[in-house]
């Protein structure tokens, strides 16, 4: 009998997994080596499922056609992600206007095979104006005014996780992450990259922490989430993301230069992760580990 | 009152935090959203002087710190690093999973418009949804939570007509609607609906029977008119017009030595 | 200030919390000092939500009129549950006829305030035929034929879970229990049985095994689950439930006496689940120490 | 097939077990129910025989022990001890969130009542459902599953009139309805169906068009005509009606030394 199949690859392969006008789901603690990658073979026409910064990046890379979020705020003082902000009032990309409970919604109809869910949160609101998949309906027991949310469909969703043994039985640290798995279970196919991989052993040591069985890919990239925080592992670095906001106001003020050296340093120039992790440099990142 | 600390020691904000923090309970689950230190200090200090059983709710995590004695203010709810109070824990998706207990939560929202009868907007400004003039950085998870909580409160770190606006261009949260004291009820809205909308000038409250906006307060030194000048919309007027109460001297005490040593509401 | 409120009670006083007439889910692990206490108080008419042969003994002790369950099997090759087929063949309780995943979601619409929740599973099947809260209805989006489930309102949940903080900070051993956070959510009050009371400190080295955040009431029974398993703590009982499956059959053919002697033993003499362990006995309970 | 064991040898519960585990496939999810001997024991033998990717789950728990020599057969599914083995585990409300991944699921069904049309029935007998002449145990999770899973298997541990009966007093679950190839399109129910009914006495499937039971092989020494005797419907006969294919020594051998080495399934 052939031995159990290992579900092991690397970050190029797994960005190779994606094709241009896929709807991408992204997971929080962010899975930025995949991220860096779609960037990296450029990518385009993306519908993507996300909030914040890596939701920025993806937009002002080029790569985005459709936004799925309920929010996309900058941090650091700046309320709007800026090239969100811009593609979205030059009506460069498409919104589908929703708030939590309607993203998460969406993803669990998307798993329970169902054409839509109910949800009464955004009733009253202007969000089934400027979103027309949100119908306005009667519920078909009580009569009540609800929200029909139809399913939101991931090609293929990308998460970071702490461990995962080598047929993808992935246990994360601190939490499964903001929305990570009704992203999962919405999707056709989810490739996780992690920290680190672990003897199946250590799994079965603990089964009842494994947060996603049999995940379609693992891709092993320590310090993956730079410069985005890994529960357990390292916080954010909040320099780095300072800088790529600042870049990113400038390139939506008209001044594209410094974004695209940031791309370029960053994204295009390093091959692989482990080419990135030489850019940012030992030192920083282990910097990151101390709370 | 005479009891109370005057007025020129302090910023409008100690006063919109003070002031917010008496109007918490006990027992309450208090949830606080990104960036909004006002609110942060005004939950930390019912927490320490009145609320023992208070849960504290920084998006998904939840706890109970009131054996403390000191409670910073470090850029705290959307930083990972909150968790090292944290009783408990939910994800995103979980976190929608108990409305039904939601009528014992109070949330807070900003807004890039807000209108006479407490509707709010972070959808964006213009006219055309597919090119807005502004786009806001999007709903969060105000619809649900105004939805269904208990109560809530708009708090606005300025106030002008820009923000304060007589309609939205867009609604994310429906507050009071067209007005009414029965509009979200005929909605089949189970929460409370806004109750305070708090400005560095003054708090505003809805009328009972036709929930328009009211001015409820001014803060010491701002004159009715003046709030009226900064508003888009013409406020309601009440019988009786007092000045927002001033922190007593515990209150201060507890608020600069224990919730805010640092100073960042008198800097903002 | 006050200090912060403990939430523990014994189980003399959680029980007294339930009246007759009420909806009372039962979580799994088996919160059985709980289910005796009502056996002890005699309570009545009420509707149960749950499964296997703690249901039996509620039912065979008199206490349901009405039962929403997915599954009464008595195990032992038994395939039915003794009491609960006998009450349900002669009609003395009523039966709300529905399936794990229509469980769930009723639940689950209680707990998200919804009138209902659409579900697939069922379709085409007797489940709406013979529970008419089930309302077969088309979607608003896709016009798909899907059923329609009422949310299920317990108004006490009773579970058991290894530890909790005084404040009902509830954490479990290996897993939740089977659909323990669902009737938890749904309910509007919540006790749980624990093994241990701990410190808050441990609750928060930890805070992401904490599955029931302020638990209505907390009650600390060690060896509670008893004659089923406590995850982490003792396994089965399988003699003793043997026993009280012979004396519930023997019952249902007509031979109440063993199982009066069962309740009496047991439930009713008993003043405390203390009492009740002396019954059992030491020796016994040491020996579901074993895997 | 000369190399095969002699059927003298075999009990029906053997054959049954190797004939199901043949039609099992690498990659596949696999779900055992409660108190099912035989399908335990046909996917464990799957399993380490040419299953090496397959998921085992037991209830919420989830294994792959394909690495493992022996699978030994404890009172197994029910019991909380089975999570020793375990990948992972999910609790009963997580068990169904994820139905969109079930195509790779397979799973077996036994009954109370199957008719023709592999309907299935687990909720009682009798005309009034309010006083049932026998009630049943429930359906468990079996309508969700036989809605979504890739395809499924009715497996009985015996074969008589009194369970595949002509129409079922109640349907818990929907397999071909009232017949023909389009029954679950037409329902918009995504699962494949039941594909076999396994009994001691024989192997059906359903016809391709009309999806009525068709007799598909009988156990070694079994007639067609006893068949049609202990079924309380009238089958439809195929062509060619072959014996159920016994199994290799090697299966023999794995199935006796490795999967059942009580010998329960000699015992049934």
């Amino acid at each position: 009998m052939e031995p159990r199949t290992s579900h092991i690859i690397d970050e190029v392969e797994a960005a190779n997994r994606i094709e241009n006008g896929m709807t991408v789901a992204i997971g929080s603690p962010t899975p930025m080596a995949l991220v860096r990658q779609i960037i990296r073979r450029g990518l385009k026409d993306l519908t993507v499922v996300d909030v914040g910064l890596s939701l920025d990046m993806l937009i002002a890379a080029g790569c985005v056609r459709k936004v799925v979020s309920y929010y996309a705020g900058g941090g650091f003082g700046v309320p709007v992600a800026p090239a969100f902000r811009r593609a979205a009032e030059r009506g460069e990309i498409e919104v589908w206007e929703c708030e939590e409970g309607i993203l998460t919604l969406g993803l669990q109809a998307a798993a329970q095979g169902l054409p839509f869910l109910p949800w009464r949160g955004g009733v009253g609101t202007s969000l089934p104006e400027v979103n027309p998949d949100l119908k306005v309906f009667s519920d078909p027991i009580q009569g009540e005014t609800l929200l029909a949310v139809p399913p939101i469909k991931p090609d293929v969703t990308l998460l970071h996780a702490a461990v995962s043994d080598e047929y993808g039985n992935v246990q994360h640290v601190g939490g499964p992450g903001w929305i990570d798995l009704f992203m999962q279970r919405a999707a056709d196919h989810t490739i996780v990259q992690v920290e680190k991989v672990v003897a199946n052993e250590a799994i079965r040591k603990d089964p009842w922490a494994t947060t996603i069985a049999g995940a379609d890919a693992i891709v092993r990239v320590p310090y993956g989430a730079h410069p985005f925080y890994s529960r357990g592992y390292y916080i954010q670095d909040n320099a780095h993301l300072k800088g790529y906001l600042d870049a990113s106001t400038a390139a939506a003020k008209g001044d594209p230069e410094t974004l695209q050296a940031y791309f370029a340093r960053y994204c295009r120039e390093p091959a692989t992760h482990a080419d990135y992790l030489e850019q940012i440099g030992i030192r920083r990142l282990l910097e990151l580990h101390e709370y | 009152m005479s009891s109370n600390v005057a007025a020129q020691d302090l910023s409008p904000q100690e006063i919109m935090a003070v002031f917010l923090a008496r109007d918490l309970k006990d027992r309450e689950h208090v949830m606080v959203g990104v960036a909004m230190p006002i609110v942060e200090a005004a939950v930390r200090l019912a927490h320490l002087l009145h609320g023992p059983n208070m849960e504290l709710i920084f998006f998904g995590t939840r706890m109970n710190v009131a054996d403390r004695y000191t409670l910073p203010l470090p850029a705290f709810a959307w930083d990972n690093r909150v968790v090292r109070w944290a009783e408990s824990f939910s994800d995103t998706g979980h976190r929608f999973e108990d409305v039904k207990h939601w009528h014992k939560r109070v949330f807070f929202i900003g807004g890039v418009q807000v209108d006479p009868h407490g509707n709010t907007n972070l959808i964006g400004v213009g006219p055309d949804y597919a090119t807005l003039r502004f786009r806001g950085p999007g709903s969060v998870g105000t619809p649900t939570l105004s939805t269904h909580v208990g109560r809530y409160y708009i708090v606005l770190n300025s106030h002008s007509p820009r923000i304060l606006v007589e309609r939205c261009d867009y609604m994310s949260t429906y507050g009071w609607g067209g007005g009414g004291a029965d509009a979200r009820k005929k909605l089949g809205l189970p929460g409370g609906g806004p109750k305070y909308c708090v400005t560095p000038l003054c708090v505003m409250d809805f009328d009972e029977e036709d929930k328009h906006m009211r001015l409820h307060s001014v803060h010491p030194g701002v004159t009715p008119e003046e709030v009226q000048a900064q508003t888009g919309f013409a406020l309601t007027m009440p019988d009786q017009l007092p000045t927002t109460p001033t922190p007593t001297p515990e209150e201060l005490h507890a608020l600069r030595t224990r919730v805010d040593p640092e100073g960042r509401l008198r800097r903002m």
